[in-house]
This record gives C-alpha cells, structure tokens and sequence, in this order.
C-alpha cells in the first residue's frame, strides 16, 4: 500500500499537569507544529479527524471543546473516541475513500484533571463486574501475572523495560520522565498492584500529538519527505477478561499480521527497523513484542537483557522513552506513530536508530490491550 | 424467584471529579469579573469579532487573539425562553426551582452573546432586544455564577 | 483494494420503547444487529469491520467499542467508536461510508445505541457543554431549542401553532412506522394544550426519551448488488460543525446544516432540493426545527417554512415527504437517532418501508443534528452515482 | 504566549460530573443475579453451537453470536487462572488493601469470572490454586451476593 503517507507531525511537550492548558490550547499547540512540520496552512487541510474521550475528558461530545483549535469550522470533521491511532486510521480512509486530499488528525488528554482509577473503573461492565473495585491498574497487574507466569519473563526483566525507556527518555525533550534508574530502583519502588512496582507503571500525563495524513498525489507540496503508510489494521478481543487468554494478545497478533500482510513484511522480526509499542506498563511492551511477532513467544524478556531493544540493538523500541516516560492516554498512540515518522526521517536525535526505513507503531484501546491498532510506516514508496 | 422482577443495579453514590483548567484567556475574564465586575472579551485580529467569553483562537480565522476589550455591562436579550420544567443539575445533584427565565445576551461592543439567567419578575418585560443590566453576586469567587442573573432595564 | 462506491443493503432497528428493563445494553445492540444482517441475508462471518457510537454520560460506561462486542460481534474484528453527541448516529453512517470506500473493508456494520432510561437524560445531556462557561447555567437541551425558536419567531413572525402542525404531521407519520415509540395522533390544539416545557416549546412538541438501537450495513460496489437487488447508494456525505461556547450561534437559522447541505448539492448537481429529492428523514428534535431547518436546506426560501409546512408539501403525499417514519419527535435513543434517519431513507430508496413507503423515491436525505448546532447529511439514490 | 496573559494566574475549575445511573440488568444477567441472591448457585449458559460454558451467562454466545444457549449450574468452587494483588488504595477500590482480584475458572465453566479472594495471606495466593465462593445474604440481586472467594482447604 503506498496511497497515503504522514507528512507533518506535531506534538506539545508530555507534562504531569498542564495547568496553564485546556484541551483548545494543547490542540492549538499541536496542531500549528504539524503545520509548520508540513509546511502547510490550515487551508491546505481537507477535513480533520480529532480524537478524544468523553470520560476521560469530563464531558459528553469533548470533541467540540477542540473543533476550532484544531481548523476545523467550515471543514468536514468527524471525531474518533479512543486512541489516536484509531482516529488516524479514520483519517486514513477518509482519504483512500477519495473524499479529501489530505487528514488532519488530533488526540489529546490531560490526565491530570480527572482520577483515573475512577475512569477506568467505568470501563468494567456495571452489571458483572462494577462494584467489584478494580481499575486499569488492577485489571493490568492480572495480566502481567499471567503473562510472566506462562512466558517465565521475571520482575527483573520488567523492570529492565522501565530502566531502558526511561533512558531513553533522555534524548526525548518533550518527554515527562527522563531518568536514569537501575532495576533494583525500579524493584525497590512501591508495589502498586502485585506484581507491578510504581516504576512498571506509566504515569498520569497531560499532552496532545496532531498528525496531517495525505493522498499520494499531495504528499508533493509537503516540506519534508513523506513517511508512507504501507500497513493499518485494528482488531478487538472478547470484553469480559475471563473470555480471554489474558497472557496473550490474540487481536493484537491478528491485527500486526494484517498490517504486515498488507506492507509486504513476511519476517517482522527482521524486516522492522523501530517500533513504538504501547508500554503503559512494562510488561505490556514484552507481551506485545510477542504477540506481534516482533520476537519469538516467551524471547521477549531474554532479547532485552541482551541489548536488542536498545536504541543501539537490532530492533530499538521505545526509543523515544515510550509511555513508561510520559502517558496521555488517547493521544498514547498518535505519538508512537509519529515517533516512528521522526525515526523514519532521521530526526530523533540522541534516540536515533541506525537508518532505519521500516517502522511500526501500535495503539490499544480497552482493558488489558483488548484492542489494538497496528501501524506499518516505511521512508520509502 | 420472580420472574416478572426485574433487576436494577445503582451507581449509588459513584462520581467523577474533575479539575477542568480553565486557560489563560478565561482566566483574565473570571479574575476581571470577580475582582472589578468587568467583562473582558477578545478581538480577532483578522476579522475583528469581538468574543465572549474569551477564547485563545478564532474559528472562522484560525489565528490566536490577545486583543483584550471591555464589553457590557450592559447589554440586550439576544434570544430567550422561560423555563417551566424541572431537572436536576448533574453538577449539584438539586433540582433548581422553576419557572426561570434563561437568556443569551448581546453585551454592547460583543460580537457573540453570553448565555446567562434572566430575571422574570415581570414576564412581560422579557422580549428579544429588551436592555439588560448584571446583578453580581455579593460574594465573587471567579466563576460566571460570580453573576447572579440578568435584569430588565428598560 | 481501491476507493469503491458505497450502498446500504440492510437495515434493523429494535422496537423502540421508552425501557427495556429485559435487556442490558449489548443485548439492545444485538437485537438491531441481528435484524440487520437477516435483512441482508449476511452472517457475522461475513462483516469485516464494526463502526459504533453512543454518548458515554448516558450509560456511564467508558469504551463502549470494546464493551458492546458480545452484542455488536465485534469479538476478533476491527471495531472503532465515533461519538459527536446528538449527530452521533449519523457521524457512524458517514464513517461506515469512508471505511467502505476507502476499499479496506468491504462489508461494514454501523451501529448506533442508547439507553436513555438508565440516566437522568437533563443532567446527562448538560455534562455535554462547557464545564466552565455552559455547564453552570446551562438549562437543559430544551432550553437552547427554545432560544433558538424564540429568535426565529421574533425574525419571521411564525406562531407556535405553525410548530405545531409539524409535530402533527409526525405523529401521525409515526402511525405507520411499527418501530417507532410514540404512536398516537394529536391535533393542533392537543400540542398547544400540553405542558409548556420552555416557552414557546410544548410537551407535545419535542421528543421522548428512549431506548433503542439501529444498525446499518454498508457494502462495496462489486457486493453491493449480489447482497440485494436495491442497494441504497451512498451518493454524498457532508457535514459541519461552528460550536465553541453556546452563545456563538447564530440563534434562528442552523448555518451549519445550510453549509453542509450546499456541499451536498454541489456534489450530486441538485439545483432544486424541493423538486429533485423524493423524501427527506429530518433529525428534528422539536417542531419548529421542522420549519427553520428546511429553509436551511434550501427547501423553500427563508421565513416561508412554516406556509411549505401548512401547504402540505412535506406530508405523507405532499412534494417533498418529511420523515415518514415519524421521526425523531416519535423517539430518540439519542446515540441511534442520526443512524435511524439513514436507514429510513434507505428504507424508501430500497422499497422496504412497508406503510411508511413513499411511492417510486429516487434520491432520498439523511440528516443528524446535535445539540450544539452540528448538522451531517447523507444523500441517498436509488441508482448507482455516476461521480 | 503574549504580554496581554503573561501575568494572569492560570485557574482551575473544581467540579464533578454527578449523574445517577440505574443499569437495567436485563432477563439474563437478571435471572443470573437473582439465582445466586435465592439459591446461592452460579448459573453459565451452554452454547448448543460451540457447547462452551459461559460465566457469568450471555443472552448470546461471545464466540459464535448465537443465541442457542441452555442454562446450567457450574460449582462454586474453581482454579485461579490469574490475580492481582492492590496495595495502593486506589479510588476505585471498595475494600481496604490489600485486595486480592482474580479470574477464577469454576468446575464446570469454560471462562472466568472476576472477583475477589479474602482470608488469605496474599503472597501464597498462585495460579492453579483452588478457591471456592462465599455468599453474602444482604447484597441483593448483584455481583456482590457472592461476597469474595476462599482457598478451599
């Protein structure tokens, strides 16, 4: 697939408490640095998709708090609830649909303004599971149990993650949590939830990514060398957990496999260059390793102590520091792809990968990565 | 077992609270408001649309606006209605007493109009175009409720 | 895969009712799914991506997508939330249309739900405004309607007795229509002897509260015409949005829905919408929007909605027939609304209405309003479009 | 950011959103609830498709979107497949931490059930180990008519 690529991104600092910013400032932000990343003005964007969530963002229809910060008065727009990487792939077929050159795409949230254990504790069914009390970090901790139980990846091995992206995160200026740490910190941190330390955690971020997606033959008026899209796919699993092998990610290998199918990519173990997984806990980045098929079932753990995840190892990954270092939540996955775009372009500084052409990026929706989008971008057409 | 009951599960006292950030041109407008009773609305430089409240961009022109003007305080009833029915406010949990009467004000020198109550003593006074006044609540704290209602002037 | 044209082939809707205390909300869902794909003569197997919407605060449950998928089928496929309040169900129509054309998918279910029993719909509606500058003296969704109402009669002299004779025209509409909630007639003197909710705005007037789900499927072309013998193609999509505080609206005209619907007829040539369109299903939450709004849409000249109305245009067997199901006044399961008025178009433009049909309807329009002044259009025909 | 706000001191507004819910059950998660409210028992319903064992019941299956389903009774005893243990009080928690969660497979059931697991000392909780349900008469027709779990010796 070579019909679309992203020609401009732009993303606010990742921050713990933008008090200065509602929604409109963090989207005005963004938006003006994808436009300037494109060299493009608000009228050379077609339509616009904006993503948001209504509990997360304490009101019903958020998306209208962010319509004119993002150009979209006298635009068509539609706006995505739930990842941004499910509104970029609206965005994408509103152009392969042939209905507009070019996508302008918003995801933003501040975390900061609400308690997310509460928000995350209406995602549970009310009627089977509500009242029992649990959260997205409960519900997590289970997962992670039961990924490490069958995979046999040990605490040290998460908290491996969390000294790596956290490193990573230094090179990152927009990055939250920069920090170098060592895993008996990340060991020694406070036990949230059985198995996960307060280091295997993301934190609670404010932050907004905006992306201008366009058509092949509009990619030509764009500043920079586009970064093609040659793979999208989404997949959702079953809701209630007890449905699913929670330490597996059926929808997420279903969804990479599409993805690669679709860009051509037999071995993505090889063939990938960088990737930007969705690590809002540390187990989660060696789970979905696995699950896309980025490392073999049971490796993910062994691979990251040997280095090969590392900025400087075969397969980098959360080069950028990842969520573990700053974690807006529906914004989450815009950014990983438009870090992906940055590596793609050579543009990621100190985290900049050896020459990588072919990336991918991965957003997740729901509890317990239930489900995911999965991104295939490649600097070449 | 009854099987015509039906069952009902409650969220009960369950809710979400919310620190909203309010923004930087907001800020002025409730901090004016609240400590000298003025209105500051925002000019866009483009098209010159005087806003209220004030907001950082321009829809219609997409570009950022710092021209900051003083509005009101008086003004006139853009549109109206009284309202007859009760509900409960989802933000205190109490139904307001009715009927009151809710209204859109044109603030002289304001492009857009600004939703507010409208006070009915005399029902037949409200129409559109009637001239309005504020009435201030005596304790300000920084909010729009820093306004008690709107009155007929005229 | 390639950019394809996109067309309905089939449609359910759930009996909608003011409760449904025997269902929670996946089971509402699958009911509209489940008549969807019987009257395409699909399975689940066959679907290749589910777009569904709802408002959160309505149900108070966060990733209603990942929620809904043992009612939706959505267990193993690509599901994707779209949500913009009132236009919700019209703005998940519009995505099924882009996910189909876009050639990734070639069989797409739509679905739209709510179940407005399970909130207090005034104190759930309120959370969609402004925390800062609507929320606190925000009156409800009435109470804006109303204003708008009031502004236009002040512009162009209309009554309520010309609302009035809208909200006649649906109920009775909705006489027909044997999924519909709100099934009486009523007078004239009936709507402006009811309850004054908001002044000039009667009980009689605006719609209930319901629960309720529709679902659409949407195929590609080279399907499209296997799967029936009357596809219902998507011709255009257009829509607009000019919210940002409540008090920016242009009070008495919907500037949105006139720009959206001048894109629309732009696209498909239409130089006459009164003439060249055979019926139109109206997201009209009250009934003076059923005289404003088709001004906006360039059905008659402004201020002379109300005379169209009286004239009998937009009945049953008028020139124009406005919202044969009976409309939103007869019910509104608010995320299924907007999803309900396209599939009812698409009932009339595939002959499938039943005692609601409007004889021989070759282009058919589809609108969504929400309560912020949004406006989505869907055009609807009967043949393949030739653009 | 320009001078007309370089000073302004940035403000927050303390709200809430504060809607009252009532979820109708419906008649499957209903007679569900209601069963283990007046009989202590866990019902799943059987796919007369897939003939996997649901619990807690679905009107239709999950797997095969049928809904040929037959009731039946599963036991109140079962295997922990996965757990978690909260140790920070979290807002969403009910009860004082630390608190056991865990998907519990009952003999019987094909798929898990979320709850939780009491009176026992957290670190000898495992997957694989044995739990049996407790039921709890004041807690109407909802989840909580089965009050946690226990290891079953």
């Amino acid at each position: 697939m070579d019909s679309a690529a992203i020609v401009g991104v732009g993303m606010t600092a990742i921050e713990k408490n933008k008090i200065r910013d509602g929604f409109a400032d963090m989207v005005w932000e963004a938006v003006n640095l994808a436009l300037d990343d494109a060299g493009m003005t608000i009228d050379d964007i077609d339509n616009v998709v904006t993503t948001s969530n209504d509990f997360w963002d304490g009101r019903t229809i958020s998306c209208m708090a962010v319509s004119d910060a993002s150009g979209a008065r006298e635009k068509n727009v539609s706006c995505v609830e739930g990842d941004g990487t499910f509104g970029a792939f609206y965005g994408l077929t509103r152009i392969l649909s042939g209905s507009y050159g070019t996508t302008l795409v918003t995801a933003h949230s501040k975390g900061s303004e609400s308690v997310s254990s509460l928000i995350t504790n209406a995602a549970f069914d009310p009627i089977y599971q509500r009242a029992i009390g649990m959260d997205m970090v409960s519900a997590c901790a289970m997962q992670a149990n039961a990924y490490m139980h069958r995979s046999r990846t040990t605490p040290e091995q998460l908290a491996r993650v969390s000294v790596k992206n956290h490193g990573n995160a230094r090179h990152n200026p927009k990055a939250q949590l920069p920090m170098a740490i060592t895993v008996e910190e990340v060991l020694a941190s406070e036990m949230i939830c059985d198995p996960l330390h307060k280091l295997d955690c993301s934190p609670v971020s404010d932050g907004c990514c905006a992306m201008i997606i366009a058509a092949k033959d509009r990619v030509g008026t764009a500043a920079k060398p586009p970064v093609w899209i040659k793979g999208a796919a989404f997949c959702a699993d079953a809701f209630h957990l007890g449905d699913r092998d929670l330490s597996r990610a059926a929808a997420l290998t279903r969804a990479a496999k599409k993805a690669f199918d679709m860009a051509g990519i037999t071995d993505p173990a090889t063939q990938v260059h960088v990737a930007e997984l969705y690590d809002a806990f540390t187990y989660q980045e060696l789970m979905w390793l696995e699950a896309m098929g980025l490392c073999a079932d049971n490796q993910a753990g062994h691979l990251l102590e040997a280095g090969v995840f590392d900025i400087d190892g075969t397969l980098p990954v959360n080069a950028s520091g990842g969520l573990l270092s700053g974690h807006p939540v529906i914004a989450a996955g815009l950014i990983r792809m438009a870090e992906v775009v940055r590596q793609l372009r050579g543009e990621a500084g100190g985290a900049q990968a050896k020459d990588p052409t072919v990336g991918v990026a991965q957003g997740v929706n729901g509890l317990c990565g239930q489900s995911h989008c999965v991104w295939v971008l490649s600097a070449e057409s | 077992m009854s099987d015509t009951e039906h069952v009902i599960i409650e969220s009960g006292a369950a809710r979400q609270p919310f620190n909203y950030a309010v923004g930087l041109h907001g800020s002025r407008f409730l901090q004016e408001l609240r400590d000298h009773r003025r209105f500051m609305a925002v000019k866009c430089p483009r098209c010159a649309k005087v806003y209220i409240p004030p907001r950082r961009v321009c829809g219609a022109c997409f570009v950022e606006m710092d021209e900051f003007v003083e509005v009101g305080p008086q003004g006139t009833i853009g549109t109206f209605t009284i309202l007859r029915y009760a509900f409960i406010d989802p933000e205190t949990g109490v139904q307001k007493p009715v009927p009151y009467g809710y209204g859109f004000i044109r603030l002289d020198g304001a492009d857009t109009l600004f939703q507010h109550y409208i006070d009915i003593q005399d029902e037949s006074r409200v129409k559109i175009g009637a001239r309005v006044e504020p009435v201030f609540a005596d304790e300000r704290k920084g909010t729009v409720k820093d306004i008690r209602c709107f009155r007929i002037i005229d | 895969m390639g950019k394809q044209r996109v067309a309905i082939v089939g449609t359910g809707q759930t009996f909608h009712k003011s409760h449904r205390p025997d269902v929670n909300g996946q089971e509402l869902i699958n009911e509209a799914v489940g008549r969807a794909l019987v009257d395409a003569d699909l399975t689940i197997r066959d679907i290749d991506a589910i777009v569904i919407g709802n408002m959160d605060h309505f149900e108070g449950i966060n990733y209603v997508d990942c929620w809904s998928v043992d009612g939706s089928g959505g267990f193993m496929k690509p599901v994707i939330k779209l949500t913009t309040g009132g236009t919700t169900g019209s703005t998940l129509a519009i995505g099924g249309y882009h996910m189909v054309a876009s050639g990734l998918f070639d069989r797409v279910l739509v679905i739209g739900w709510e179940k407005n029993s399970e909130s207090d719909t005034t104190g759930a509606i309120t959370t969609a405004f402004d925390p800062v500058w609507d929320r606190l003296v925000f009156a409800g969704a009435i109470s804006g309607l109303a204003a708008e109402a009031q502004a236009y009669m002040a512009r162009y002299s209309a009554t309520d007795r010309d609302g009035a004779r809208v909200s006649v025209r649906d109920r009775k509409h909705a006489c027909n229509n044997p999924y519909t909630q709100l099934r009486k007639e009523v007078t004239v003197d009936e709507v402006l002897a009811s309850p004054m909710l908001a002044d000039p705005i009667h009980l009689l007037d605006v719609c209930p509260r319901s629960d309720g789900a529709c679902a659409v499927i949407m195929a590609g072309e080279h399907i499209a015409e296997k799967i029936t013998a009357t596809p219902d193609w998507i011709w255009a999509t257009a829509n607009r949005h000019t919210y940002t505080y409540l008090g920016d609206a242009n009070f008495g005209r919907l500037d949105s829905l006139a720009a959206a619907s001048r894109e629309i007829y732009a696209k498909a040539g239409i130089r006459e919408p009164a003439k060249e369109i055979g019926v139109i299903e109206l997201y009209q939450p009250y009934s003076f929007a059923g005289i404003m709004w088709i001004e906006d849409l360039g059905l008659t000249g402004y201020g002379q909605g109300a005379e169209f109305v009286w004239s009998g245009a937009t009945d049953m067997d008028g020139e124009i027939p406005i919202n044969p199901s009976g409309g939103v006044i007869a019910c509104n399961p608010i995320g299924a609304t907007g999803l309900i008025r396209c599939a009812e178009a698409a009932l009339q433009i595939m002959g499938k209405a039943e005692g609601h049909q409007v004889p021989d309807v070759d282009l058919a329009l589809s609108t969504g309003f929400g309560g912020c002044f949004w406006s989505d259009i869907l055009l609807h025909g009967r043949r393949k479009p030739d653009f | 950011m320009n001078n007309s706000l370089k000073h302004i001191e940035p403000m927050v507004h303390h709200s809430q959103i504060n809607v009252p819910y009532t979820w109708w059950a419906g008649d499957t998660a209903g007679r569900f609830l209601k069963t283990l409210r007046d009989e202590q028992t866990i019902m799943g319903t059987r796919c007369n498709h897939c003939a996997r064992v649901t619990v807690p019941p679905r009107k239709t299956c999950p797997t095969c979107f049928t809904e040929n389903q037959t009731w039946t009774a599963v036991s109140d005893q079962g295997t922990v497949v996965a757990f978690s243990v909260a140790r920070r009080q979290l807002a969403a928690l009910v009860k004082k931490v630390p608190v056991i969660f865990a998907l519990i497979r009952l003999d019987g059931a094909d798929t898990a059930l979320l709850h939780t697991i009491s009176q026992v000392d957290p670190a000898e909780v495992t997957i694989g180990m044995r739990v049996r349900a407790c039921f709890s008469k004041d807690a109407g027709a909802t989840i909580m008519a089965i009050s946690h779990f226990v290891p079953t010796n």
